[in-house]
């Protein structure tokens, strides 16, 4: 939407620009582009997240108090537009945009200063217990208990779908710490350590062969009530805010616009024809205009946000029309790629030396990976099914 | 902006004056309908009064073509009350054309008793052998001496069953003009038909209908660019009003309408339903902004995408509204029905959902 | 699928044809183009059941002890099939196919003596009492009441989207014969005379302007006990009987082939290339293939038909696949005609001297009022939503 | 038919044997899918044993290729196991092709070993430049003197991996013609890589490879036809397997899977879309039967209609697979993916599904 940048906005994405350009380094914009996920490897990520650091623009999702930059919606519109045009790793959004925030707003000074920080210089690594074998979209069942004894909670029960666990220093998780009063009320936000004999880690393949979830186990597992984040049985406020800071405050769109751009390319490229055939130009030409839409959309709850109003269930909607577009996008490159696409390579990482030589282009070697992998949007994170019914009842009054 | 709220609120008041369809009152669209011309002549007068008519033009004219989004927001609001005047086709296309494309002589004997209600103007230019295709003109003028004639035949001439002028586009050396045509201009013959909203457009056969120098427009086929893109933007904005009003009607409907025990809005199945609908409300309304915020350079584009986005959505929801209302939502009875009729000559402004999105696909 | 039929299967098939070609006389073909809904007016209807009945083919949905034809489900097939690509009037079904067999299978003889043959000859028209202003979807909740007397009941109350109730002599109804069972069992089926002071009938306009269902209003109107099918409180079975009835034992995919074959070339015959572009080539295929593998999904229904199996919750696919199918080929027809299908027409009928002369073509003329009008599909007979949840609880076990 | 009946049952039990994937057993499987050639050596003799590689080969082969159905029940049955061996891209291509156009010493040499097992051959006809017309063929024969070569690159060819010999589609002067080539004859070089559902595809560089011919299959492009044809029915035959496994796997699921209090499958969105499937699937056999039952002239044009109509139902039963097994259901570790994922290569046998719609088209 260049159409309503004033001369500093205009400025200011100059100056991401050439930040992008001095700063990020061309195995890193490899390493994203040969990711065929939402989550880039530490290898990659963290490296780009100090440098980020280090320019002062990392913790862009924070509270000034706490490191953050202050930018307007606008801004972090410009800056997150800028970063999917260059390829820059996605940042992590465990602790910068998920557990940060929530320590940020909920958390003691003393907790604030014992990790925030070590979040930005990535000291820290954490992932996210929220799932477990039998409550996924209904959290409010979960069954990990955490018994108070002392100054510590012992917990016992297990999590599941536990994105980069197998990376992890730290869990925030939600655990049952009063069994007896209704469900939503019995629930606490805990920080636990994942370096304890107590956590048990085990891997889950995905469908394209990626190792990024996980499931893990908690037998006596302990965390101190330190680390408790607000009170006891106010976990579900804050994991409901924690979702919707998960779903709003940031921008789909500029990423989907770029994929589609990327896609028109992809497809003048191919010979026989596809890229002049009116089922393909259409098609794309529709996502096109729903990305445009949802450009506008987000920016328009940008400026709610600005005015100070949480997120709210608004973000389902963007939420829904950004994951479905997305597994959108991902068949029609399929189909774009023909007998190309079909490839998927075992290996990974699909960058560096260890990646295998693609067949007919590197867009071909990415595409089934990044279908499969992306089959999560519509699940994880609340699934479309959830996100309705919130827009449903909370929007709509139904 | 304020200037735009205030403005909208005015339009709002001034439609309403003519039955407030979005409150469920058809009494005044039956009865515009039931007329030969398919709309009400006091309510034409007064939408003339409030000024309504004037905005698609330049400040010269008491318009205000340079606010793109109170246009939008005005044309939103007509859409939302389901008014049968053809604002869209004679204040906005016939108007913007005579606007941009006018001689001095021309704005003043035809464009300024338009605005005021005094004449009604109706753009004849599509052709049935042109299908979309806005440049193919069969129609064509022919001199002989210093005597011009128009020979051919037109179609789908918006609100022209009550037209006292057509803009004819007719081809001639120069390439594609537009000739002022009076309607009971001898060789004109004019055939009125109802189309699905209750408007009457007409077809033209023109015979030899004589035409002076005065009568050309001083633009030709390339102004015709900027009334489609206006035309386009506005319609986008109409169909954004009516999909509005629809969604809010099937909505209150559902949390009222009663089945198996329970109001029906508290099944799963109709309330995924229902978010389906708003998501594509809410995408809709953002294309009608960006097709407002764009600049002039980019504004054709955005205004065809739009167009599409808006015209599949809105049609999606009328749908939905139908099927949600179960039987009736089929009949004559509710606003349901006549905004679904109204969406789906909408949708044609210019060309249908494909040839929007094979100007937005080109243009970008 | 002429490819499945025997010697005598063709030569059935020929039969049919010829007998089309000597009897349907063109303005009974006009009358049934010029019809924008699947229920045709009397004066075009009739005749052609006469003459059907002159032939003795009429009956070929009753069982043969009532004048039915025996017809393999092959040859009520082709004989559709036929009807459909000759234009006849579509039959109408509240006597033929709704009432008559449930009077065939649950009538008394004198019920049978009574009404069947007035059926075939067209002396009495019928009309359907089954929805009311707060049961729609939800029969079960229908609040007519008949409250004995004698030999006769006293039936109050109203009936709502009642088909041609402005031409029917006979309702077939449901009402309430016992307030104080649970919904279902208090229901009985009772067939009533229209022509008395009791009954009054208001006309509901459709969008389209057709003047098609009524709303019935029951003051005090009298049903006689022995024009009561089956026993009191026996009606909800019938009613599903009459349901299933109406969705199943037919074929709805030779009349959708027939348009979707029709639809090809009324695109030829469009300027500005709608015939060659892919958009509309591969919507219109798809629809092709949809129908092609309905038609063998009825052929596979009307096998267990013919084994004596009664048509069941799998005739709920078939309502859900056609009602669909037509409204998209509505759809489609409309796009092909550009601003042609725009026009909509106040004049009734759209056949004989008072249509007026159509914009384009004939089948310019008809798109938007069939358009309109078959809105209906996924509504009447059961809604969609009621089909899929019949599907999801007895066929899935859901 | 009872026969048929028969032979299916025969063929599950072989497949079975295997390690029933129906059955949520992937061992087999992912064993299978773990090799260099992506599939178990045992489990292909098996095949071979059975007589399931001859089925689509003529009677004087030991095949059935008259009773067409069989095949496709058989095809069915390969779907619904998942069965990891090549029996599409083996037996039925390459084995119908060489049925219908190789030489009586070819089918001798080559023909016969493969339908017991001792012989993998695979067709190496597609190029990129082609995309999916089956009548662009770069690579070429060039003669000097009597030594005739071969000079090209291919790519997609299936099961390529594990081929002894490839039968090589080459432009000559009478026009395309078909060349089994050894995989370890000089010039070629082979480039195995894998596919989304494990198996090993290649592509391969052809420099100066000679040929004499003898290796020349006798029919011509005319044969590949026929070869589409089958090929089609039978990826559609084998999708629809897929699809009911999937169907079948999901229906039990969420009648199990407990949510908010009760099993999901209570939820009336989830019996929707439950009903949803239900109604491709019933549609999707309905197709393959057609394509069972339609006679010689009409079944190229019912085979490619069958196959675009399957793959893209059993697509959409198999993403709403995915999305009702929550997170489960991305995993590596159920039916649900590798369904998904065979779905993927099936569905482009012999062109995507534009390509398989616009054939239908056009032999309308």
């Amino acid at each position: 939407m260049d159409m309503t940048l004033t001369a500093a906005e205009l400025a200011f994405r100059d100056d991401v620009r050439g930040f992008l350009a001095a700063s990020l380094p061309q195995h890193l914009r490899d390493g994203a582009r040969g990711t065929p996920s939402v989550f880039v490897e530490p290898d990659i990520g963290l490296e780009w997240q100090r440098a980020l650091h280090a320019k002062g623009w990392l913790a862009y999702q924070w509270p000034t108090d706490c490191g953050g930059t202050g930018w307007t919606p606008v801004q972090r519109y410009l800056f997150e537009k800028e970063c999917a045009l260059a390829d820059a790793p996605a940042l992590s959004v465990l602790g910068l945009k998920l557990v940060g925030p929530v320590i940020a707003r909920f958390g003691t000074p003393e907790q604030k200063a014992r990790f925030l920080d070590r979040i930005l210089t990535a000291e820290d690594l954490w992932c996210q217990g929220y799932s477990e074998p039998g409550a996924g979209s209904d959290l409010a069942s979960l069954k990990t208990r955490a018994v108070r004894d002392g100054d510590r909670y012992i917990v016992n029960g297990g999590k599941i779908w536990t994105t980069h666990a197998h990376y992890a220093d730290w869990m925030f998780c939600l655990a049952r710490t009063d069994p007896d009063v209704k469900p939503q009320a019995g629930i606490s936000f805990l920080l636990l350590n994942m370096r304890q004999p107590g956590v048990t880690v085990r891997p889950i393949i995905g469908m394209a062969g990626d190792h990024e979830v996980n499931q893990v186990f908690l037998d006596d597992a302990v965390a101190l009530v330190e680390n408790r984040i607000g009170d006891e049985g106010q976990g579900w406020t804050i994991a409901k805010y924690l979702l919707e800071n998960e779903r709003g405050g940031s921008c789909t769109a500029p990423s989907l616009l770029v994929r589609i751009e990327r896609l028109g390319a992809l497809a003048a490229a191919q010979s026989g024809g596809v890229a002049e055939d009116a089922g393909f130009t259409r098609r794309l030409a529709r996502l096109q205009m729903e990305a445009e839409a949802l450009e506008l959309t987000e920016l328009r709850l940008l400026g709610e946000l600005a005015q100070g109003r949480p997120p709210g269930p608004q973000t389902s909607l963007i939420k829904l029309v950004a994951s479905t577009m997305m597994q959108q996008i991902d068949e029609l490159t399929l189909d774009v790629l023909g007998n190309d696409g079909l490839q998927l390579a075992g290996e990974r990482p699909l960058y560096g030396n260890e990646c295998p030589e693609p067949i007919g282009s590197k867009a071909a070697q990415m595409a089934m990976p990044t279908y499969l992998n992306n089959r999560a949007w519509t699940i994880f994170g609340g699934s479309n099914e959830v996100q309705k019914t919130i827009i449903a009842r909370t929007v709509l009054g139904l | 902006s304020e200037d735009q709220a205030m403005l909208k609120a005015a339009v709002e008041r001034c439609v309403a004056a003519g039955g407030d369809a979005g409150a469920g009152d058809l009494g005044h669209r039956r009865a515009a309908r039931a007329t030969a011309a398919g709309f009400s002549a006091a309510s034409w007068a007064r939408l003339a009064e409030s000024g309504v008519l004037a905005m698609p033009v330049s400040a010269a004219h008491g318009g205000m073509a340079d606010d793109r989004m109170a246009l939008l927001l005005a044309m939103e609001a007509v859409g939302r009350a389901l008014v049968p005047e053809p604002v869209l086709d004679v204040a906005v296309i016939a108007g913007t054309l005579l606007d941009v494309a006018g001689s001095p002589a021309q704005q003043e004997t035809v464009l300024v008793p338009m605005l005021v209600g005094r004449l009604m103007v109706s753009l004849a230019h599509a052709e049935r052998a042109a299908r979309f295709d806005l440049g193919h003109v069969e129609t064509s003028l022919s001199q002989r001496g210093n005597v011009m004639t128009i020979d051919g035949a037109k179609t789908a001439v918006m609100a022209g069953g009550a037209a006292d002028r057509f803009i004819v586009s007719a081809r001639c050396n120069a390439g594609i003009c537009f000739w002022l045509v009076r309607a009971d201009a001898p060789g004109v013959e004019r055939r009125s038909y109802r189309l699905a909203d209750g408007s009457v457009a007409a077809e033209l056969m023109l015979r030899g209908v004589t035409v002076t120098h005065a009568d050309r427009l001083a633009g030709g086929l390339d102004s015709l660019d900027r009334v489609v893109a206006v035309a386009r933007a506005a319609a986008a904005a109409e169909m954004l009003g009516v999909m509005t009003l629809l969604f809010d009607a099937t909505l209150d409907y559902v949390k009222t309408r009663v089945q198996f025990g329970k109001p029906i809005g508290s099944f799963q199945v109709i309330q995924h339903r229902m978010a389906d609908a708003y998501v594509l409300v809410e995408q809709a309304r953002s294309q009608v902004v960006r097709a407002g915020l764009a600049p002039s350079a980019d504004f054709p584009r955005a205004a065809a995408g739009a167009k599409a986005f808006v015209a599949e959505a809105a049609l999606s929801v009328a749908h939905t509204a139908v099927q949600l209302h179960g039987g009736m939502g089929i009949t004559d009875e509710l606003v349901i029905g006549h905004g679904l009729k109204r969406l789906r000559v909408l949708a044609l402004t210019f060309g249908d959902v494909a040839a929007a999105i094979d100007d937005y696909r080109r243009a970008a």
